[in-house]
């Protein structure tokens, strides 16, 4: 990766809220953004000035703000698909986020093509995201889930993906980098066999999309999940990016308003993709704040932003390690994106957190929507510290400061 | 309001040059512009690679009518391989007029229509990419 | 209705977008609100703040953000159910916009409880949102939909609903007011006879619940869908009310995320209802901004703003009928709420829009998501003015004159 | 940070005086808290309508367990109607502290556990109603 050393304090001064200080008189150490990420003025402003000067529903409209709304919401489905290399805007249908878009395909391209007895693989280290779409549909159509296991220095096992193969799978749907672990899995290896052995792909890019350079056709992933506010964009909307044969053949999911090209009592036909894909008045303010977020991240550019998060992982990991009865689950530096999630021996994660905020360091404590996983690991929950492009080695001192006062409290 | 509607533009919505239906005919096919019911179907007879006669038929605004009937007009005569490679820029020269997004859809309307014929695509295989 | 007159220029001045100058160098008559209401700042502001103080995952994080983003996100489904006097904030679901309200009793409710045969009645006045969802069911499960014409002058034909009725239908969705003849329909008599029948009922608040004071206790409604976006409200969430012993016996629909209360790889329990329908991380600046509209609106109160708005209705028809050439589709003043749709001899509803456009004004050309009543009404689309608490009647006045300078230009 | 960890939260917290399970028992209810996994189960026995003996089980933070611990002791020889209409505020009381909405949960799932095992409410009927 090259080291394009990011200037974090200009960076800094684009998130207003890092400049918050909490009721305890603390200032902010924010080291959530796995959870949802913090948002830069340019992605704030673009919003507000939407609804200040343009705001109109899209496409059906043929007066001034109707055709400015369509035009920057179209214009933001260029910047996404920019930014993730999709050959075509029309390949980006907007979602709500990560999980519908994961939904999407179970609920469309699933339920059109799988019966019982298909074999679908996902890994044990999936977020609840991309394992109850999977379940519901099984209980509904008999199909069977496998599962790669997690090897034990927390990577995804390729021997045993390679056996499950063998199964003749039909899709292979997988995360690029796990919200609890931090692995980043080999996405174009996977994808490579996976197409080998006869099988579709669906990325969960929710957290490799906000993190790393990602290039779809160059994984040559057949759908890929993100959601906006992972990467510095707003709530209430994601992405399923898909393959344009792909998204043509599959039926329509929701029905209504816009997804329609002509609709009688009883009948109606579908409209051309994306549109076919988003029924009713979409989350136009949202998709205007998602593309600045693109833009945003692009201008600084991702292999810049993924060489910080690397620095920071490494830092991180060097020192937790110096803690006493402190456990980090996951991989060496060397796979990880910047999320350490630990045990502390005798305090539960809960209590963890609450300490570390009563800092006005925030961080995560529970099963981050990954149970299995945290089964495997054999913990019920973890604390979880994650950082983004904006978090500081100070932010690490702190953290790690915080830790030893929770050593004090429960010690 | 001159930017807007040119002259022609509303001489060609109320009375039309080359509104009809050939039959026989080589080339047919209809589309709707889903964001009003705007409807243009279009019949074209080509001899040697070369379009003989041509015409329109459908309901509309101004622009989309307008747009069709000049289009038609222009492809008379031209080589079948010429018209599969008419742009958008093409249908904006002859209506003359600058256009936002939504009302650019009723412009091109006729031109997705007639380029979905010539190539010989199916129903679902037509989309914006072909008059971008 | 009490007519508690509105001081307009004071509401007014809460709408920045209405001071816009367009490029014509005329000022914004924005006469298009049945598409998608213009924003108050204080919405606006709720959820720029948001952004800027608070913003974090809600539910699942203890730290301060994630305490005050979830505090926040639950206030707001609270003056969400205060607003449609819900008998509680639970039954209130955040969803992306009435779209997806509706396809989410289509795919959960109705997938769950019917079968072949199976009659569900909508109405010949339905926005393609209240069609395509029962179209697709019908498709998959052979259900069978009836529908409950339109009279003579506009009216849901009660009559005919009366014989329908007598096929012991499970399901009676309609739309509590037409988006294009704003007939307002008797919601309280047709949800009463549905259920003497034996039916549950859907009602479609997308232009009910913004315009007239909605009760849904009072109207004893078992489901009723709206959206943010067209209560002064952001873009990007709607709701659905449901009775809770309805909803707790719905399955889930989107997998994931927080919609679960245990996970393991290969089975999961769902969790209490919201939640079970909220999968994945929700729209939480926008529910915060929705409640900020409810607050808006219940501030201002809706018998003012319903009242308000049967005056502007009865001066634009009193002014459109006096334009030769003009036909205003709808129901007479008194049945209808603010919305004009018409027909103009000789131009199409597009050319009439985009001569209004060029003199600042601002209205819907199409068929307004609402084919098959065009279809009834013998006209492929219409030209659409509607209006709403900001509005005025010079506005109407402006209108009036635009329609002339069309009639002069197509003359 | 006294307000947040009063002494005697962590004190039961790290040695709870009513950890167990009861057989035979009268009233037996589990759940967990579906934000971090925290797991209780609680189980009671009645004689004459009022509290015998009562006892809990399960994982969790310092506060779920604290607040476990410290409401099966009040519960002690109370009528299960009293029971029954124990509220947030007679947990809140019980800690002595503050607590944010997600923190509240973890507090309030032992009483909701609790009230729900003394209503008999089947698993699909449990909601946060209850501790409200
Ligand atoms: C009556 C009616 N129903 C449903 C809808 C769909 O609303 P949305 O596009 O917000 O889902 C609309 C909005 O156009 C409407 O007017
Ligand atoms: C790996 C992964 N997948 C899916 C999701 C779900 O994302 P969302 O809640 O935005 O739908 C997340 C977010 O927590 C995630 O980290």
């Amino acid at each position: 990766m090259p080291k394009t050393p990011l200037d974090i304090g200009l960076i800094r001064a684009d998130f207003p809220i890092l400049n918050r200080e909490l009721a305890s008189g603390k200032k902010l150490v924010y080291l959530d953004s796995t959870a949802t990420a913090q948002k830069p003025i340019a992605v704030i402003n673009a919003m507000d000035e939407f609804y200040r000067l343009n705001n109109a529903n899209i496409h059906r409209g043929i007066h001034t703000l109707a055709e400015e709304s369509t035009a920057m919401y179209e214009k933001a489905r260029q910047q996404i698909a920019d930014f993730i290399n999709a050959s075509a805007a029309r390949e980006v249908i907007y979602t709500r986020n990560t999980t519908e878009s994961i939904n999407l395909v179970a609920y469309t391209w699933a339920r059109a093509n799988l019966k019982a007895g298909d074999v679908i693989i996902l890994t044990e280290m999936e977020h609840h995201s991309n394992l109850v779409p999977w379940q519901i549909l099984t209980a509904e159509r008999g199909v069977r889930l496998e599962f790669v296991p997690v090897t034990d220095d927390y990577l995804f096992d390729m021997d045993a993906y390679r056996e499950l193969l063998k199964l003749e799978p039909k899709l292979i749907s997988f995360t690029h980098m796990s919200n609890v672990l931090g692995t980043i899995n080999p996405a174009k290896e996977i994808i490579r066999l996976a197409h080998e052995a006869g099988a579709l792909t669906l990325v969960d890019g929710a957290q490799s999309v906000p993190h790393l350079p990602v290039d779809v056709q160059d994984l040559d992933a057949d759908f890929m999940a993100f959601s906006a506010h992972k990467m510095v964009g707003p709530t209430g909307i994601g992405a399923l990016y898909g393959k344009m044969d792909l998204l043509q053949s599959m039926p329509p999911f929701l029905g209504g308003g816009d997804m329609i090209r002509t609709v009688h009592l009883r009948e109606f036909v579908a409209n051309e993709v994306p549109y076919k894909f988003e029924a009713g008045t979409p989350a136009i303010a949202e998709a205007i704040g998602f593309g600045a977020a693109a833009a945003y991240l692009q201008n600084i550019g991702m292999d810049a932003v993924a060489a910080h998060e690397h620095e920071m992982t490494e830092y991180v990991l060097e020192r937790l390690a110096e803690i006493p009865g402190i456990k980090v689950f996951g991989p060496e530096a060397e796979h990880k994106g910047a999320v350490a999630s630990f045990e502390m021996d005798g305090v539960h994660p809960h209590d963890v957190a609450q300490i570390l905020d009563s800092e006005g360091i925030a961080v995560r404590a529970g099963h981050h929507c990954a149970q299995p996983l945290h089964e495997m690991c054999g913990v019920q929950s973890t604390t979880r510290a994650s950082f983004y492009l904006y978090n500081t080695k100070e932010e690490v001192d702190a953290l790690v400061e915080g830790i030893y006062k929770v050593k004090k409290i429960f010690g | 309001m001159d930017d807007l509607y040119r002259q022609i533009i509303i001489e060609r919505y109320k009375t039309p040059h080359y509104r009809g239906h050939l039959d026989p005919h080589d080339i047919f096919f209809e589309d709707d512009n889903p964001t009003c019911g705007d409807h243009i179907e279009i019949t074209v007879q080509v001899e040697d690679g070369v379009v003989k006669s041509a015409a329109f038929d459908g309901h509309g605004c101004s622009i989309s009518q307008a747009a069709a009937d000049l289009l038609i007009e222009s492809i008379h005569g031209k080589p079948l391989d010429e018209v599969k490679a008419l742009t958008k820029d093409d249908v904006i020269e002859l209506l003359g007029i600058e256009l936002g997004p939504v009302r650019l859809k009723c412009a091109l309307l006729s031109l997705k229509v007639l380029k979905a014929g010539a190539y010989g695509l199916g129903k679902e295989e037509v989309s914006d990419a072909l008059v971008e």
